[in-house]
Protein backbone atom coordinates (compact mmCIF):
# COMPACT_ATOMS: atom_id res chain seq x y z
CA UNK A 1 0.00 0.00 0.00
CA UNK A 2 0.70 3.27 -0.45
CA UNK A 3 1.48 5.96 2.05
CA UNK A 4 2.17 9.70 2.80
CA UNK A 5 4.69 10.33 5.23
CA UNK A 6 6.09 13.69 6.54
CA UNK A 7 8.84 14.63 8.59
CA UNK A 8 8.64 17.70 10.66
CA UNK A 9 10.90 20.48 12.74
CA UNK A 10 14.17 18.90 13.72
CA UNK A 11 13.64 15.63 12.26
CA UNK A 12 13.09 16.88 8.72
CA UNK A 13 16.55 18.43 8.79
CA UNK A 14 17.93 15.52 10.49
CA UNK A 15 16.49 12.77 7.41
CA UNK A 16 16.96 15.88 5.00
CA UNK A 17 13.67 15.55 4.04
CA UNK A 18 9.97 17.04 4.15
CA UNK A 19 7.90 14.32 3.03
CA UNK A 20 7.59 11.72 0.70
CA UNK A 21 5.08 8.68 -0.94
CA UNK A 22 5.81 5.75 -0.36
CA UNK A 23 4.99 1.92 -0.95
CA UNK A 24 5.25 0.06 1.54
CA UNK A 25 5.75 -3.92 2.02
CA UNK A 26 3.00 -6.27 3.17
CA UNK A 27 4.21 -6.76 6.73
CA UNK A 28 3.69 -2.92 7.40
CA UNK A 29 0.23 -3.04 9.34
CA UNK A 30 1.01 0.08 12.01
CA UNK A 31 3.57 2.19 13.22
CA UNK A 32 5.42 -0.29 14.97
CA UNK A 33 6.06 -1.99 11.20
CA UNK A 34 6.52 1.19 9.79
CA UNK A 35 9.20 2.65 11.58
CA UNK A 36 10.96 -0.90 11.40
CA UNK A 37 10.67 -0.70 8.09
CA UNK A 38 12.00 3.19 7.68
CA UNK A 39 14.53 2.13 10.50
CA UNK A 40 15.84 -0.67 7.66
CA UNK A 41 17.16 2.41 5.39
CA UNK A 42 20.37 2.42 8.19
CA UNK A 43 22.13 5.58 8.61
CA UNK A 44 20.55 8.38 9.70
CA UNK A 45 16.90 6.75 9.76
CA UNK A 46 18.24 4.00 11.91
CA UNK A 47 19.58 6.06 14.52
CA UNK A 48 16.91 8.88 14.67
CA UNK A 49 13.82 6.59 14.46
CA UNK A 50 15.62 4.11 17.25
CA UNK A 51 13.18 3.26 20.23
CA UNK A 52 15.65 5.28 22.65
CA UNK A 53 15.26 8.72 21.01
CA UNK A 54 12.32 10.94 21.42
CA UNK A 55 9.61 11.63 18.71
CA UNK A 56 6.36 11.14 18.30
CA UNK A 57 4.30 9.89 15.54
CA UNK A 58 0.54 11.27 13.97
CA UNK A 59 -1.84 9.38 11.48
CA UNK A 60 -3.93 11.53 9.51
CA UNK A 61 -3.49 14.67 11.74
CA UNK A 62 -3.91 12.53 15.31
CA UNK A 63 -1.38 11.28 17.80
CA UNK A 64 -0.89 7.90 17.18
CA UNK A 65 0.30 4.87 19.19
CA UNK A 66 2.80 2.05 17.79
CA UNK A 67 0.28 -0.23 17.87
CA UNK A 68 -1.85 2.27 15.42
CA UNK A 69 -3.31 0.22 12.24
CA UNK A 70 -2.25 1.75 9.02
CA UNK A 71 -4.21 1.28 5.61
CA UNK A 72 -3.54 2.56 2.04
CA UNK A 73 -3.66 6.54 1.71
CA UNK A 74 -2.72 7.73 5.68
CA UNK A 75 -1.08 10.57 5.98
CA UNK A 76 1.60 9.61 8.53
CA UNK A 77 3.72 12.56 10.46
CA UNK A 78 6.77 11.59 12.51
CA UNK A 79 8.03 14.81 14.45
CA UNK A 80 10.02 15.58 17.61
CA UNK A 81 8.32 16.29 20.54
CA UNK A 82 6.80 19.74 20.35
CA UNK A 83 7.69 23.08 22.56
CA UNK A 84 4.79 25.38 21.37
CA UNK A 85 3.12 27.39 23.93
CA UNK B 1 -17.06 25.65 20.90
CA UNK B 2 -13.96 27.73 21.46
CA UNK B 3 -12.26 30.13 19.14
CA UNK B 4 -9.24 28.86 17.35
CA UNK B 5 -6.70 30.51 15.58
CA UNK B 6 -3.32 30.40 14.02
CA UNK B 7 -1.98 32.84 12.66
CA UNK B 8 1.42 35.01 12.11
CA UNK B 9 -0.49 38.08 13.61
CA UNK B 10 -0.31 39.38 16.96
CA UNK B 11 -3.15 39.60 18.64
CA UNK B 12 -5.14 42.04 21.30
CA UNK B 13 -5.31 40.88 25.20
CA UNK B 14 -7.95 43.03 25.76
CA UNK B 15 -9.84 42.47 22.96
CA UNK B 16 -9.69 38.91 22.73
CA UNK B 17 -11.30 38.75 26.78
CA UNK B 18 -13.75 41.48 26.28
CA UNK B 19 -15.27 39.45 23.50
CA UNK B 20 -15.25 36.35 26.31
CA UNK B 21 -17.55 38.49 28.56
CA UNK B 22 -19.28 41.91 26.54
CA UNK B 23 -22.87 41.59 26.52
CA UNK B 24 -22.84 37.73 28.39
CA UNK B 25 -24.06 38.47 32.37
CA UNK B 26 -23.92 35.01 33.00
CA UNK B 27 -19.76 35.14 33.02
CA UNK B 28 -17.88 35.58 36.20
CA UNK B 29 -14.43 34.60 35.82
CA UNK B 30 -11.91 34.89 32.74
CA UNK B 31 -8.77 32.94 33.10
CA UNK B 32 -6.44 34.39 31.00
CA UNK B 33 -2.67 33.17 30.14
CA UNK B 34 -0.22 34.81 27.92
CA UNK B 35 2.90 33.10 26.94
CA UNK B 36 5.92 35.17 25.73
CA UNK B 37 9.31 34.92 24.06
CA UNK B 38 12.28 35.22 26.63
CA UNK B 39 15.77 36.90 25.66
CA UNK B 40 16.99 33.66 27.63
CA UNK B 41 16.81 30.39 27.18
CA UNK B 42 19.18 27.08 28.68
CA UNK B 43 21.64 30.02 29.80
CA UNK B 44 21.93 31.28 25.63
CA UNK B 45 20.82 34.31 24.95
CA UNK B 46 17.97 34.30 22.47
CA UNK B 47 17.50 37.10 19.65
CA UNK B 48 14.96 35.06 18.38
CA UNK B 49 13.12 32.25 17.26
CA UNK B 50 11.21 30.92 14.48
CA UNK B 51 7.77 28.48 14.99
CA UNK B 52 6.67 25.80 13.02
CA UNK B 53 3.56 23.86 12.74
CA UNK B 54 2.25 21.48 11.39
CA UNK B 55 -0.54 22.89 9.21
CA UNK B 56 -2.61 19.27 8.75
CA UNK B 57 -3.12 19.05 12.45
CA UNK B 58 -2.11 22.05 14.57
CA UNK B 59 -6.04 23.46 14.50
CA UNK B 60 -7.14 19.79 14.91
CA UNK B 61 -5.37 19.28 17.75
CA UNK B 62 -6.34 23.04 19.22
CA UNK B 63 -10.01 22.03 18.93
CA UNK B 64 -9.46 18.28 20.50
CA UNK B 65 -7.90 20.13 23.59
CA UNK B 66 -10.69 22.70 23.39
CA UNK B 67 -13.23 20.19 23.50
CA UNK B 68 -11.71 17.76 25.94
CA UNK B 69 -11.77 20.71 28.37
CA UNK B 70 -15.37 21.27 27.77
CA UNK B 71 -16.40 17.56 29.08
CA UNK B 72 -14.75 18.62 31.75
CA UNK B 73 -15.57 21.66 33.35
CA UNK B 74 -18.30 24.16 32.61
CA UNK B 75 -16.63 26.30 30.48
CA UNK B 76 -19.67 29.18 29.08
CA UNK B 77 -16.67 30.52 26.23
CA UNK B 78 -12.90 30.69 25.60
CA UNK B 79 -10.60 31.26 22.86
CA UNK B 80 -6.63 29.89 22.16
CA UNK B 81 -4.57 31.83 19.82
CA UNK B 82 -1.39 30.45 18.57
CA UNK B 83 1.49 32.53 16.81
CA UNK B 84 3.96 30.90 14.07
CA UNK B 85 6.31 32.42 11.68
CA UNK B 86 8.78 34.41 13.58
CA UNK B 87 9.01 36.24 16.56
CA UNK B 88 11.27 38.18 18.75
CA UNK B 89 12.02 38.23 22.97
CA UNK B 90 9.11 39.79 24.51
CA UNK B 91 6.27 38.50 21.19
CA UNK B 92 3.42 37.56 22.72
CA UNK B 93 3.19 33.65 21.55
CA UNK B 94 0.05 32.27 23.07
CA UNK B 95 -3.28 33.47 24.70
CA UNK B 96 -5.54 30.94 26.24
CA UNK B 97 -8.55 32.39 27.61
CA UNK B 98 -11.70 30.95 29.42
CA UNK B 99 -14.99 32.23 30.61
CA UNK B 100 -16.88 30.80 33.14
CA UNK B 101 -19.62 31.26 35.71
CA UNK B 102 -16.60 31.26 38.81
CA UNK B 103 -13.33 30.94 38.81
CA UNK B 104 -13.16 27.36 40.12
CA UNK B 105 -13.73 26.25 36.58
CA UNK B 106 -11.73 29.57 34.73
CA UNK B 107 -8.61 28.70 36.26
CA UNK B 108 -8.47 24.84 35.91
CA UNK B 109 -9.69 24.68 32.26
CA UNK B 110 -7.42 27.67 31.35
CA UNK B 111 -3.96 25.53 33.01
CA UNK B 112 -5.51 21.84 31.61
CA UNK B 113 -5.41 23.85 27.77
CA UNK B 114 -2.11 24.87 28.42
CA UNK B 115 -0.69 21.73 29.92
CA UNK B 116 -1.69 20.00 27.03
CA UNK B 117 -0.95 22.53 23.94
CA UNK B 118 2.58 22.14 25.44
CA UNK B 119 2.91 18.24 24.77
CA UNK B 120 0.12 17.69 22.28
CA UNK B 121 0.09 20.37 20.07
CA UNK B 122 2.37 20.22 17.12
CA UNK B 123 4.40 23.77 16.94
CA UNK B 124 8.20 23.52 17.54
CA UNK B 125 10.32 26.38 18.12
CA UNK B 126 13.62 27.07 16.53
CA UNK B 127 15.79 29.92 18.61
CA UNK B 128 18.50 32.27 17.06
CA UNK B 129 21.02 31.76 20.16
CA UNK B 130 23.71 33.55 20.54
CA UNK B 131 25.59 29.63 20.47
CA UNK B 132 23.98 29.71 16.80
CA UNK B 133 20.50 28.56 15.63
CA UNK B 134 18.81 25.16 17.76
CA UNK B 135 15.76 23.55 18.05
CA UNK B 136 14.23 24.01 21.81
CA UNK B 137 14.15 20.76 23.44
CA UNK B 138 11.26 19.52 25.08
CA UNK B 139 10.83 19.79 28.74
CA UNK B 140 10.18 16.78 31.00
CA UNK B 141 8.47 19.33 33.13
CA UNK B 142 5.41 19.54 30.53
CA UNK B 143 4.81 15.81 30.32
CA UNK B 144 5.17 15.80 34.10
CA UNK B 145 2.40 18.65 33.78
CA UNK B 146 -0.44 17.52 31.56
CA UNK B 147 0.24 13.94 33.60
CA UNK B 148 -1.46 15.30 36.33
CA UNK B 149 -4.90 15.77 34.91
CA UNK B 150 -5.18 12.29 34.46
CA UNK B 151 -5.47 11.73 38.02
CA UNK B 152 -7.44 14.75 38.47
CA UNK B 153 -10.55 14.30 40.51
CA UNK B 154 -12.21 16.31 37.68
CA UNK B 155 -11.80 13.46 35.49
CA UNK B 156 -14.75 12.08 33.98
CA UNK B 157 -12.61 9.53 31.45
CA UNK B 158 -10.66 7.06 31.87
CA UNK B 159 -6.73 7.23 32.15
CA UNK B 160 -6.03 6.59 27.97
CA UNK B 161 -7.80 9.36 26.30
CA UNK B 162 -7.23 10.37 22.91
CA UNK B 163 -5.29 12.93 23.89
CA UNK B 164 -2.80 11.37 25.57
CA UNK B 165 0.03 9.69 23.69
CA UNK B 166 3.18 8.09 25.58
CA UNK B 167 5.60 7.92 22.78
CA UNK B 168 6.31 5.90 19.58
CA UNK C 1 6.52 44.18 44.82
CA UNK C 2 2.79 43.83 43.11
CA UNK C 3 1.04 46.52 42.39
CA UNK C 4 -2.27 47.31 44.41
CA UNK C 5 -5.11 49.57 43.34
CA UNK C 6 -8.28 50.06 45.55
CA UNK C 7 -11.03 52.14 43.37
CA UNK C 8 -13.83 53.18 42.26
CA UNK C 9 -12.89 53.34 38.59
CA UNK C 10 -13.18 51.06 36.00
CA UNK C 11 -9.29 49.40 34.87
CA UNK C 12 -8.07 48.08 31.52
CA UNK C 13 -6.76 44.59 31.21
CA UNK C 14 -4.52 44.57 28.36
CA UNK C 15 -3.16 47.81 29.95
CA UNK C 16 -2.20 46.38 33.21
CA UNK C 17 -0.95 43.03 31.79
CA UNK C 18 1.29 44.43 28.86
CA UNK C 19 2.72 46.95 32.05
CA UNK C 20 3.87 43.01 33.32
CA UNK C 21 5.69 42.76 30.27
CA UNK C 22 6.49 45.52 28.11
CA UNK C 23 10.41 45.75 28.03
CA UNK C 24 10.57 42.76 30.62
CA UNK C 25 12.07 40.01 28.54
CA UNK C 26 12.78 38.15 31.22
CA UNK C 27 8.99 36.85 31.70
CA UNK C 28 7.78 33.88 29.72
CA UNK C 29 4.41 33.73 31.34
CA UNK C 30 1.43 36.16 32.26
CA UNK C 31 -1.90 34.81 34.06
CA UNK C 32 -4.72 36.82 34.67
CA UNK C 33 -8.07 36.58 36.84
CA UNK C 34 -10.79 39.00 35.59
CA UNK C 35 -14.10 38.50 38.29
CA UNK C 36 -17.09 40.01 36.78
CA UNK C 37 -20.80 40.95 38.00
CA UNK C 38 -23.28 38.22 36.97
CA UNK C 39 -27.11 39.46 36.54
CA UNK C 40 -28.12 36.03 38.58
CA UNK C 41 -27.13 35.17 41.86
CA UNK C 42 -29.23 32.30 44.37
CA UNK C 43 -31.67 32.02 41.67
CA UNK C 44 -32.38 35.94 42.18
CA UNK C 45 -32.20 38.42 38.92
CA UNK C 46 -29.74 41.19 40.23
CA UNK C 47 -29.91 44.58 38.91
CA UNK C 48 -26.49 46.20 40.31
CA UNK C 49 -24.70 45.71 43.43
CA UNK C 50 -22.67 48.24 46.04
CA UNK C 51 -19.13 46.93 47.05
CA UNK C 52 -18.07 47.98 50.02
CA UNK C 53 -14.88 47.56 51.73
CA UNK C 54 -12.47 48.29 55.20
CA UNK C 55 -10.59 51.30 54.21
CA UNK C 56 -8.02 51.34 56.61
CA UNK C 57 -7.23 47.53 56.24
CA UNK C 58 -8.34 46.79 52.90
CA UNK C 59 -4.81 47.85 51.13
CA UNK C 60 -2.52 46.37 54.07
CA UNK C 61 -4.53 42.73 53.80
CA UNK C 62 -3.80 42.82 49.89
CA UNK C 63 -0.61 43.85 50.25
CA UNK C 64 0.05 40.71 52.93
CA UNK C 65 -1.38 38.25 50.33
CA UNK C 66 0.83 39.24 47.52
CA UNK C 67 3.57 39.16 49.85
CA UNK C 68 2.84 35.54 50.91
CA UNK C 69 2.26 34.75 47.35
CA UNK C 70 5.64 36.11 46.67
CA UNK C 71 7.55 34.27 49.09
CA UNK C 72 5.82 31.07 47.55
CA UNK C 73 6.24 31.13 44.07
CA UNK C 74 9.20 33.11 41.56
CA UNK C 75 7.35 36.00 40.77
CA UNK C 76 8.41 38.47 38.63
CA UNK C 77 5.43 41.09 39.01
CA UNK C 78 2.28 41.20 39.33
CA UNK C 79 -0.91 43.73 39.87
CA UNK C 80 -3.96 43.13 42.07
CA UNK C 81 -6.95 46.07 41.59
CA UNK C 82 -10.76 45.67 43.18
CA UNK C 83 -13.23 48.01 42.35
CA UNK C 84 -15.36 49.70 45.37
CA UNK C 85 -18.71 51.18 45.55
CA UNK C 86 -21.55 50.62 42.56
CA UNK C 87 -21.27 48.53 39.81
CA UNK C 88 -23.94 46.62 37.47
CA UNK C 89 -23.85 43.19 35.41
CA UNK C 90 -20.93 42.76 33.41
CA UNK C 91 -19.19 45.38 34.98
CA UNK C 92 -15.58 44.36 36.06
CA UNK C 93 -15.00 44.06 40.09
CA UNK C 94 -11.33 42.76 40.36
CA UNK C 95 -7.93 41.97 38.25
CA UNK C 96 -4.74 39.82 39.49
CA UNK C 97 -2.43 39.12 36.99
CA UNK C 98 1.09 37.49 37.85
CA UNK C 99 4.33 37.18 35.83
CA UNK C 100 6.79 34.75 35.80
CA UNK C 101 9.27 33.00 34.01
CA UNK C 102 6.75 29.55 33.41
CA UNK C 103 3.40 29.15 33.45
CA UNK C 104 3.63 27.26 36.88
CA UNK C 105 4.55 29.33 39.36
CA UNK C 106 1.99 32.42 37.27
CA UNK C 107 -0.48 30.20 37.97
CA UNK C 108 -0.37 29.12 41.21
CA UNK C 109 0.42 32.50 42.47
CA UNK C 110 -2.90 34.38 40.48
CA UNK C 111 -4.90 31.36 41.86
CA UNK C 112 -3.53 31.58 45.54
CA UNK C 113 -4.21 35.17 45.61
CA UNK C 114 -7.81 35.11 44.32
CA UNK C 115 -8.51 32.41 47.03
CA UNK C 116 -7.36 34.50 49.65
CA UNK C 117 -8.61 37.23 48.42
CA UNK C 118 -11.99 35.76 48.58
CA UNK C 119 -11.64 34.64 52.58
CA UNK C 120 -9.25 37.58 53.58
CA UNK C 121 -9.27 40.79 51.94
CA UNK C 122 -12.23 43.28 53.67
CA UNK C 123 -14.95 43.92 50.80
CA UNK C 124 -18.30 42.77 51.43
CA UNK C 125 -21.21 42.69 48.36
CA UNK C 126 -24.73 43.91 48.55
CA UNK C 127 -27.07 43.25 45.47
CA UNK C 128 -29.92 44.36 44.53
CA UNK C 129 -32.31 41.62 43.44
CA UNK C 130 -35.91 41.10 42.32
CA UNK C 131 -36.32 40.03 45.66
CA UNK C 132 -34.65 43.56 47.14
CA UNK C 133 -31.19 44.68 48.30
CA UNK C 134 -29.38 41.62 50.53
CA UNK C 135 -25.73 41.50 51.70
CA UNK C 136 -24.18 38.43 49.95
CA UNK C 137 -22.79 35.16 52.08
CA UNK C 138 -19.68 33.79 52.24
CA UNK C 139 -19.43 30.60 50.25
CA UNK C 140 -18.19 27.49 52.41
CA UNK C 141 -16.66 26.84 48.85
CA UNK C 142 -14.22 29.87 48.90
CA UNK C 143 -13.15 28.79 52.35
CA UNK C 144 -12.17 25.60 51.15
CA UNK C 145 -10.10 26.82 48.25
CA UNK C 146 -8.19 29.22 50.31
CA UNK C 147 -7.98 25.92 52.85
CA UNK C 148 -6.36 23.89 50.55
CA UNK C 149 -3.11 26.06 49.98
CA UNK C 150 -2.01 25.19 53.51
CA UNK C 151 -1.90 22.07 52.30
CA UNK C 152 0.33 22.62 49.13
CA UNK C 153 3.75 21.42 49.12
CA UNK C 154 4.69 24.71 47.68
CA UNK C 155 4.54 26.12 51.02
CA UNK C 156 7.71 26.75 52.89
CA UNK C 157 6.14 27.98 55.68
CA UNK C 158 3.90 26.15 58.89
CA UNK C 159 -0.34 25.86 58.82
CA UNK C 160 -0.41 28.83 60.75
CA UNK C 161 -0.22 31.55 58.51
CA UNK C 162 -1.29 35.56 59.45
CA UNK C 163 -3.60 35.08 56.68
CA UNK C 164 -5.59 32.40 58.06
CA UNK C 165 -7.98 33.24 60.37
CA UNK C 166 -9.99 30.72 61.69
CA UNK C 167 -13.12 32.49 62.84
CA UNK C 168 -13.71 34.46 65.94
CA UNK D 1 -8.65 51.30 78.39
CA UNK D 2 -9.91 52.83 75.69
CA UNK D 3 -10.57 50.91 72.29
CA UNK D 4 -12.41 52.09 68.72
CA UNK D 5 -14.38 49.57 67.34
CA UNK D 6 -15.79 49.28 63.80
CA UNK D 7 -18.98 47.57 63.13
CA UNK D 8 -18.73 47.00 59.04
CA UNK D 9 -21.46 45.58 56.47
CA UNK D 10 -24.69 43.36 57.30
CA UNK D 11 -23.01 43.89 61.08
CA UNK D 12 -23.21 47.90 60.61
CA UNK D 13 -27.00 47.51 59.64
CA UNK D 14 -27.85 44.98 62.42
CA UNK D 15 -26.15 46.65 65.09
CA UNK D 16 -27.30 50.04 64.15
CA UNK D 17 -23.80 51.65 64.40
CA UNK D 18 -20.27 51.74 62.32
CA UNK D 19 -18.19 52.69 65.34
CA UNK D 20 -17.64 53.52 68.99
CA UNK D 21 -15.21 55.04 71.43
CA UNK D 22 -15.22 52.16 74.27
CA UNK D 23 -14.18 52.29 77.63
CA UNK D 24 -13.52 49.05 78.33
CA UNK D 25 -13.52 46.96 82.19
CA UNK D 26 -9.76 45.07 83.57
CA UNK D 27 -11.20 41.62 82.36
CA UNK D 28 -11.23 42.87 78.58
CA UNK D 29 -7.79 41.54 77.71
CA UNK D 30 -8.03 39.92 74.39
CA UNK D 31 -11.31 39.74 71.46
CA UNK D 32 -12.32 37.02 73.26
CA UNK D 33 -13.19 38.85 76.52
CA UNK D 34 -14.20 41.89 74.25
CA UNK D 35 -16.80 40.00 72.88
CA UNK D 36 -18.20 38.82 75.79
CA UNK D 37 -18.24 41.71 77.29
CA UNK D 38 -19.92 43.38 74.06
CA UNK D 39 -22.20 40.08 74.15
CA UNK D 40 -23.54 41.53 77.87
CA UNK D 41 -25.86 43.95 76.17
CA UNK D 42 -28.01 41.60 75.50
CA UNK D 43 -30.53 42.21 72.57
CA UNK D 44 -29.21 42.05 69.09
CA UNK D 45 -25.88 42.12 70.56
CA UNK D 46 -25.88 38.91 72.61
CA UNK D 47 -27.70 37.39 69.04
CA UNK D 48 -25.16 38.67 66.75
CA UNK D 49 -21.86 37.91 68.49
CA UNK D 50 -22.99 34.72 69.65
CA UNK D 51 -20.41 31.90 68.84
CA UNK D 52 -22.82 30.63 66.82
CA UNK D 53 -22.43 33.11 64.33
CA UNK D 54 -20.20 33.69 61.47
CA UNK D 55 -18.10 36.98 61.85
CA UNK D 56 -14.56 38.23 61.65
CA UNK D 57 -12.41 40.17 63.77
CA UNK D 58 -9.48 42.08 62.90
CA UNK D 59 -7.61 44.51 65.14
CA UNK D 60 -5.42 47.11 64.09
CA UNK D 61 -6.10 46.04 60.71
CA UNK D 62 -4.99 42.53 61.11
CA UNK D 63 -7.19 39.53 60.59
CA UNK D 64 -7.45 38.51 64.56
CA UNK D 65 -7.89 35.59 66.90
CA UNK D 66 -10.01 34.93 69.91
CA UNK D 67 -6.44 34.84 71.98
CA UNK D 68 -5.30 38.36 70.33
CA UNK D 69 -4.40 40.54 73.08
CA UNK D 70 -5.69 43.90 73.05
CA UNK D 71 -3.93 46.95 74.41
CA UNK D 72 -4.90 50.94 74.65
CA UNK D 73 -5.87 52.74 71.49
CA UNK D 74 -6.88 49.20 69.49
CA UNK D 75 -8.84 49.55 66.18
CA UNK D 76 -11.49 46.55 66.76
CA UNK D 77 -13.18 45.89 63.54
CA UNK D 78 -16.11 43.44 63.79
CA UNK D 79 -17.69 42.41 60.17
CA UNK D 80 -19.40 39.63 58.32
CA UNK D 81 -16.80 36.69 56.36
CA UNK D 82 -16.20 38.94 53.53
CA UNK D 83 -17.19 38.62 50.19
CA UNK D 84 -15.30 40.38 47.28
CA UNK D 85 -13.10 39.29 44.34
Amino acid sequence: MNLRLLYLARLREALGTGSESLDVPAEVVDVASLLAHLRERGGIWKDELSSGRAFRVAVNQDMAREGTALQAGDEVAIFPPVTGG
Amino acid sequence: MLRILVQEQDFSLGEEVARLHRGKPQVGAVVAFVGLVRDLSDQAAVSGMFLEHYPGMTEKSLAGIAREAQTRWAILGGVIIHRIGALKPEDQIVLVAVSSGHRGDAFAACSFIMDYLKTQAPFWKRESTSQGPRWVEARAADEEAAGRWQEAPQSPGGTTGPLRHSGS
